[in-house]
């Protein structure tokens, strides 16, 4: 009883501080998000803009029946695991070797921002230039290099990692900022201790510097996660889900669902599928964090 | 192979403050030598620079000879129990002993028996699967400990590593300290604010003072003869007695003549003492030669009693004589003895171990020394 | 010897980002129908920037995205702090909660653009800069909340007592003692929060107005079924990068120096 | 008082050319105009939102031909026909194909024609008559080089282009969406196939279909550029610009911004366009419509500026700065062909032009129908597959 | 009105293990209480209990009377030297010392008189402007007594507030930490591992094992009569010397006998210890009572020395003797006594302090207190 009492303080402070966040939250998110729940489930089309009737979970049949949706999927989580990794295994690289330096350190810094400061639409259009197989820098380079010009986006079997390389070169400074910030944070005496303990750099990096690092560098990968598997504005400009159906990830079908195919109802339990498949993975992976731990 | 050559070894700071000046000290392949000093002295400024934590700004450290000024700690093989402990947080405690072991290699096998062992020396078995973050401070420092006396490096650098634990366990620690010492025959240096660490456990001790070492020499030649009223205060509680004084010669004796009192200089140390006689001088008499009885050759002083302090195993007494403004001597006494405060005690000085320094150089006048050469 | 490796790397990090970059900010010198050669300098014009801001409205979009990006980070940093301590601290809500608010972001915008225009337009915020700005700051919140936990999780709670004895409320202990701790993440999250802003699309295309366009729509217009007026965009993108290089060399002090308390046993 | 009309505009130079003369608009009735320009690709979806709230913001609409079943169908539009009656506009200039393309029906005008983007073929002069490669090309093929009137000839001729020569035979634009759709559309019609016959039956699925997609499949692989599949017009346009290909099926008025000394030196001069081979491409163009969700007043207003805009005076005053009309009448100007002697040809393109089908799912059709062209011309699917899922997904959307 | 009173106040931790059990303790509101024992006890959970920093899991705790459990600690009005110091890493020592002031709406120039004040007492002043990261150990330490001592709370919680200070400035901070109780009348509580500290600071010392209450008392009661062995050893370094011996009459008089040695329990104890004769006890005398000179009353050992340790002031002998396995005694003698390892010295025993132990229970057998009640 009297042990409720104090966790009961505790636990109205704590509401205190989560709360005008929440609420906030709450307010300009809950509308939408339920909005868009209920749209799910609805016959709403922009063609015909009424709720009623219900249909159930019929938009999601329909839209799991339609032979793309599968590839979407699977398409999904290739791009957005290997984006994830590579942008994880980099940016972390960076970090270190950032966090060692002692000169030119805002330089570099100044220089790894560049990308993130740019909108992935104009990312896009500008590897779209560059990228260009007949008249694009790149093609050219590689042919004064002797080297044969690709096809970058327009083969079938390029454009999803050519997409995935482009994101990577942009996103890799998220994770670098976020990571930076991290081992700015972590106590330095454990660093210290590993020295006289006889750990090498790269022992101090697996042993104390990774594990010290988890919580953010979780976050950072799940954050980074999110954004892979909701990525629309990328292939929207370079490749329209093209060639054939080789980048059409999730969330651009989506989008043609509601915006091209006027279902709103269809987009929005496509849009569901993917919440439930990003929640799952979120979930598993700290499950299988804190299992490790 | 492994002494430690600090030659004219300096800290400063990047505010600008020196950490350690000019120290100059060899320690020998395995010698246990205690660091002890006033708080912010340099004591652990030495210790870092020696495991190479710390950049050295001037001097050499040489360790069995060669120069490491440039060497990373890790390639010092030198166990450190820091201050601050730094344990790592997010490591279990066995995983915290073992960490050395598994750096350099050692097989699993021999690292789990030599924590099993440590943890048990230490007390620490219940505790092993805990992080750090769930013990007492007296376990986070067992811990500390317990990571460096697993491991066989050059050398151990302990920094306080028994400051949190009870008298006890602190016993034991101090114990096993030594044997391990003895078992491994390495360089340890300690530091401590423990009297009885400072006395019992190493063959020399190192005085430091404001970044500078002051004296350097064996436990009891630095206690019997201390080469400035700092170091006689600095080695005791109670301090030792240090009283205002003139020498005068008096017929063929020498006296100590105060405000208000007068003391005959012991015949041994007369002829050392002669010298300096007609000038002011400081006298310095520790709080243990003031006797509660009178015995042949002690001197009577009487004392009106401003505190008395009952520690159990003794009673401190302080007590004030002579003229206004009156001085002040303390005196360890038997835990029998009590009086009240305000009431006058006749106390019977022993001279023998006496000290003269210098009021103004605070440089001990040399005397020869009382302390027989140890075995 | 390590030094070297370690410079040369990041000098590759470096050239990796910048050729891209250099040869957009070359574009951005050239006339539009030259934008494809493959010569270094063909010729120089600046007119790109002159006709962003005369022929389109690139300023008054500049300016809005900056209003929208700085906003939308002070008003969500405070609430996401706050939150994201409930939830590093008093573990409020629990891990559901946690999850739930990260959950709120799992949703493609696609499906929620409509939804919210919908609700901005009943309360009167679409076509306006405050319509923005709470709109991003309510979708910044979860990532800056998440972000923020992280780094919160990692500060001893020693502090927090010892300021709570000293007679600090937990919003004393929060505001003057965790807060400061965690700057390098405070800062990394304000970052994130501003780079989300200045970035992102849709709601900026759904909800603006012709007065409130941001920079992403107003580069999306150079692409017209007429084609893409890249020297444009690469103008319009040189100008959107430099408010932040410019801000890297006051965040860097937080995010990269570290604040070096180090250990206080 | 004033009434402002709002109008979210492509940023094109139609509209750059309009804007321009609003203020004569302004002075005339008083009434302000405001464009706000963004890119196609957005224009769809934030006209959506405004369209289903109960107000909208813009209360001119410039809608795009693939748009023409689809708002209507939503009931978004005003019917024009009570405005064109009341104001006594006359309709009868406008070319009836490009009515018909927007939708006009027997009861209902939901929209009245803008400009016009039918497509034909691009093609370089001077390659055709190079002797060396006339020369070539007899040898190869014993027949004469010339332009090309069947869709067989232009494939064929194009494959030699790419193999024999230092360009390419045509720049094509591949990209999944409406590049391709479009862009297959005019080898659908040029070949005499159709999407829908007159009983708005589904006829893609025929001979003439299947020799389309694999003549078009065969000219991406064969005798387009490198990267076609995710080329875009934007593409295809810097790269005959640039003097690499012979020749590009596209918008008819894409030929000045070619043919210009200041922005393509290589090709300017060496130019002409030609109605699609076979006499029939795809047409398209804008129109202008009037949201139901308004006031009247505005309405009203709309329908002035509709009135003024697509006026003869206007059209021609516009023409003359390049804009592509809907008037026959704008065509035949002597003023304009004096400027633009090609517009003759133009007319023809124009009025030739076959139609999309505009139905309330335009839109997602093409994107139906680009995804099974681009995996067909990918290979990764077989013509006759794509082919007949192409024509399924027509039937299935037509039937919702 | 500011006692503190606990009431069966225990905690659980979350791993299930107990940090503290079914403490029952009333402190009286200006009182100084000392909190001792080893190491992982439970001293500082209960100092953190009463502060309001750990949640109770059962029991009350009550301050001035009312009960506080639900109480938030900045309600509390308490001052806590945390063992880990706690600094805030980001603030000055200035502001670390003024925090707390600041917090309760004191005035800036009051702050800042406190403040130089207390940091003129602590020997700060030079280091005001440092941030914790550039200072010792020591110093870091301090600034956790100054953040403390600035203020005027209810009651003072010091955590181990000098362990890390050198004897000299511990002497003084524990001289000023009697000051401070004096002027403040406020309730302390210390814990500590200092001998000294125990015996001279508090009115009542509290000693805990394993969570437990087991013994509080006046210093000197608790160290003239231990409740059992536990008490008996952990008091004082080095610890009382406990045989196993066994109880018999003979004649009128009680005899200890063990393994090769007998000696006669004096007459003042025969009463008390007469019930239990004939029975095996465990015999208690600390090392002090063993002296190097026959006096009358006091009864002769003879032991072989196995150790000696010069602390200097003290010399510490520890020596055998009965039969095999032999038993082991220490005894202080004075720093002037010396014998060789291996020697046989005569030691004689003064029983009258002596106590005799349950070796079931470990309880002390009662008999009459030989502590004067204190004036
Ligand atoms: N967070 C925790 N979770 C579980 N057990 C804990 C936790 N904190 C402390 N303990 C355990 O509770 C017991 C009491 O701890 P406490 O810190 O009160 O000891 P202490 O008496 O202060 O010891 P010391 O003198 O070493 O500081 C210890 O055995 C410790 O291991
Ligand atoms: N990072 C630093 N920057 C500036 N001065 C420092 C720094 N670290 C320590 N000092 C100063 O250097 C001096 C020596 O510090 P050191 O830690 O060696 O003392 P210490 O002898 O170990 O003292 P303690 O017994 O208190 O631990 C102190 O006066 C301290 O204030
Ligand atoms: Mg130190
Ligand atoms: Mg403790």
């Amino acid at each position: 009883m009297r042990l409720a009492a104090f966790a009961d303080r505790d636990w109205r402070t704590g509401w205190a501080f989560a709360a005008p966040g929440l609420l906030m939250l709450a307010i300009v998110m809950g509308f939408p998000l339920v909005y868009a729940a209920v749209i799910s489930v609805s016959s709403l089309t922009l063609l015909r803009p009424s709720l009623t009737p219900f249909v159930g979970l019929a938009n999601f049949v329909t839209v799991m029946s339609e032979p793309l949706f599968w590839g979407a999927v699977w398409l999904t989580i290739k791009y957005s695991v290997v984006t994830v990794a590579g942008e994880f295994i980099i940016g972390l690289g960076i970090a270190l070797m950032i966090n060692r330096t002692v000169i030119m350190k805002p330089v570099y810094f100044a220089v790894l921002t560049i990308p993130m400061a740019m909108s992935p639409v104009s990312v896009a259009l500008i590897w779209r230039m560059l990228l260009q197989p007949n008249l694009g820098i790149v093609n050219h380079m590689l042919e004064v290099f002797g080297l044969p010009r690709v096809d970058w986006l327009g083969n079938a079997d390029f454009a999803l990692w050519t997409m995935a390389g482009i994101d990577i070169w942009q996103q890799t400074s998220f994770v670098v900022l976020i990571l930076a910030a991290g081992l700015a944070s972590l106590p330095r005496d454990p660093y210290e201790a590993a020295e006289v303990d006889g750990a090498s750099p790269l022992q101090q990096f697996w042993y104390i510097t990774l594990p010290m690092l988890r919580p953010v560098a979780a976050i950072a990968v799940i954050i980074q996660l999110i954004n892979e598997f909701r990525t629309y504005d990328l292939p929207y400009v370079l490749t329209k889900g093209g060639p054939g159906a080789s980048t059409e990830v999730l969330s651009f079908f989506a989008y043609r669902r509601a915006f091209l195919g006027l279902h709103l109802n269809e987009g929005a339990a496509a849009s569901f599928v993917l919440l439930l498949i990003v929640l799952g993975l979120t979930v598993l992976f700290f499950a299988t964090l804190e299992r490790r731990r | 192979m492994s002494s430690i050559e600090l030659d004219h070894v300096s800290k400063l700071y990047a505010n600008g403050a020196y950490g350690v000046r000019d120290v100059d000290l060899t320690i020998e392949e395995g010698e246990f030598v205690i660091f002890l000093g006033p708080s912010g002295c340099g004591k652990s400024t030495t210790l870092r620079m020696i495991a190479g934590l710390e950049s050295i700004s001037s001097g050499d450290l040489r360790i069995g000879g060669r120069g490491v000024n440039n060497v990373a700690p890790r390639d010092r093989n030198i166990a450190v129990v820091f201050q601050s402990y730094a344990l790592y947080p997010h490591m279990s405690v066995r995983d915290n002993m073992g960490f050395g072991l598994k750096m350099r290699g050692v097989a699993r096998p021999v690292i789990e028996t030599k924590i099993n062992e440590a943890a048990g020396l230490l007390g620490l078995t219940p505790y092993l699967d805990r992080k750090p973050a769930a013990l007492s401070g007296g376990q986070r420092q067992r811990v500390a400990l317990g990571r460096a006396i697993v491991r066989d490096p050059v050398a151990f650098l302990l920094d306080e590593p028994l400051s949190n634990l009870d008298a006890q366990l602190r016993a034991e620690m101090r114990l096993e300290l030594v044997k391990l010492h003895r078992r491994l025959g390495r360089t340890i240096v300690h530091v401590t604010h423990d009297q009885v660490e400072a006395m019992t456990m190493g063959d020399r001790i190192c005085i430091m003072r404001e970044g500078r070492m002051v004296q350097v020499g064996r436990p009891l030649d630095v206690y019997a003869d201390p080469v400035d009223t700092f170091v006689a205060r600095f080695l005791a509680t109670p301090p030792m007695n240090l009283i205002p004084a003139r020498l005068e010669s008096r017929g063929d004796g020498l006296m100590l003549i105060g405000a208000g009192f007068e003391l005959a200089v012991p015949e041994r140390h007369r002829a050392a003492y002669q010298p300096h006689s007609g000038r002011e001088v400081i006298f310095g008499l520790r709080p243990e030669d003031l006797h509660e009885a009178p015995q042949p050759g002690l001197q009577r002083l009487d004392l009106t009693v401003v505190a008395m302090e009952s520690l159990g195993v003794e009673n401190i007494l302080v007590g004030q004589f002579g003229l206004e403004p009156a001085l002040e001597m303390s005196a360890r006494l038997s835990r029998h003895f009590t009086a009240q405060i305000g009431a006058t005690v006749p106390l019977y000085l022993d001279l023998t171990p006496m000290h003269l320094f210098d009021p103004e150089t605070t440089r001990a006048l040399p005397r020869p020394s009382l302390r027989l050469v140890k075995p | 010897m390590r030094h070297v490796a370690l410079h040369l790397g990041l000098l590759i990090v470096c050239a990796v980002i910048l050729l891209p970059i250099l040869w957009v900010v070359r574009t951005s010198f050239l006339p539009e129908a030259m934008s494809y050669s493959t010569h270094l300098l063909p010729a120089t014009t600046v007119d790109n920037y002159v006709e962003l801001f005369t022929t389109t409205r690139y300023g008054r979009s500049y300016f809005n995205s900056l209003v929208v990006a700085f906003g939308s980070v002070v008003i969500a940093l405070p609430f996401a702090a706050m939150t994201g301590y409930a939830f590093a601290r008093f573990k409020t809500s629990g891990k559901g909660g946690r999850f739930a608010v990260l959950a709120t972001q799992m949703l493609p915008s696609v499906a929620i653009v409509l939804p919210a225009f919908a609700l901005f337009r009943t309360v009167g915020l679409s076509n306006s800069l405050t319509g923005l700005v709470i709109a991003y700051a309510a979708l910044n919140l979860p990532f800056l909340i998440w972000i923020l936990m992280g780094f919160f999780e990692g500060i001893p709670v020693d502090l927090e007592w010892a300021a709570q004895t000293d007679g600090a409320t937990a919003w004393g202990a929060f505001w003057r003692i965790v807060l400061p701790v965690s700057l390098p993440g405070i800062a990394a999250a304000g970052v994130l929060g501003f780079i989300l802003t200045w970035n992102e699309f849709l709601f900026a295309l759904v909800l603006s107005g012709p007065q409130t366009a941001t920079v992403p729509v107003a580069l999306s217009s150079l692409q017209t079924s007429n084609g893409v007026q890249i020297a444009k965009v690469s103008a319009g993108v040189v100008l959107a990068i430099l408010p932040l290089v410019i801000a890297s060399r006051f965040i860097q002090r937080f995010i990269i120096q570290g604040l070096t308390f180090g250990s206080v046993k | 008082e004033t009434i402002t009309l709002h109008a979210l505009m492509e940023d094109v130079p139609e509209t750059q050319i309009i804007e321009s003369m609003l203020p004569e608009f302004e002075k005339e009735t008083g009434i302000k105009v405001e464009f706000e320009k963004i890119g196609y690709g957005d224009m769809h979806d934030k006209l959506v939102a405004q369209l289903v709230s109960p107000e909208s913001y813009y209360n001119v609409l410039e809608v795009d031909f693939l748009w023409a079943g689809e708002f209507p169908a939503a009931g978004w539009l005003e019917d024009l026909g009570p405005y064109v009656a009341k104001s006594g506009f006359d309709l009868k200039p406008f070319i009836p194909s490009m009515l018909e393309l927007l939708g006009q029906t027997k009861d209902a005008l939901p929209i009245l024609p803008m400009y016009n983007y039918s497509m034909g073929m691009i093609y370089r002069t001077d390659l055709l008559n190079d002797p060396k490669i006339k020369a070539d090309y007899k040898a190869q093929t014993g027949k004469e080089l010339a332009v090309p009137t069947t869709l067989a000839d232009y494939v064929e001729l194009s494959k030699f282009f790419k193999a024999k020569s230092d360009v390419v035979g045509a720049a094509m634009q591949g990209q999944r969406g409406d590049p391709n759709a479009m862009e297959f559309s005019n080898y659908l019609f040029s070949v005499g196939g159709a999407y829908l016959d007159a009983d708005h039956k589904v006829v893609l699925d025929s001979a003439e279909g299947l020799s389309a997609l694999k003549l078009y499949a065969d000219n991406i692989q064969n005798g387009a550029q490198q990267g076609a599949l995710s080329a875009t017009l934007d593409d295809t346009m810097r790269l005959m610009c640039a003097g690499d290909a012979f020749s590009m099926v596209t918008y008819w008025w894409m030929l000045p911004q070619l043919d210009s000394q200041e922005k393509c030196p290589k090709v300017a001069g060496k130019l002409a366009l030609s109605v699609m081979p076979g006499g029939h491409g795809e047409s398209g163009g804008w129109g202008w419509g009037i949201p139901k969700n308004t006031s009247d007043e505005s309405k009203a207003a709309a329908w002035k500026f509709i009135e003024w805009v697509q006026g003869k005076k206007i059209s021609v005053a516009r023409a003359m700065e390049g804009h592509a009309p809907v008037r026959s009448d704008v065509y035949t100007d002597p003023a304009v062909l004096a400027k633009y002697p090609f517009y003759k040809t133009a007319l023809d393109v124009v009025a030739s032009g076959k139609s999309f089908p505009i139905f309330a799912y335009s839109a997602q059709y093409e994107d139906v129908l680009g995804a099974q062209l681009s995996l067909a011309a990918g290979g990764q699917a077989k013509p006759e597959e794509a082919l007949k899922a192409a024509s399924d997904g027509l039937s299935q959307l037509l039937a919702k």
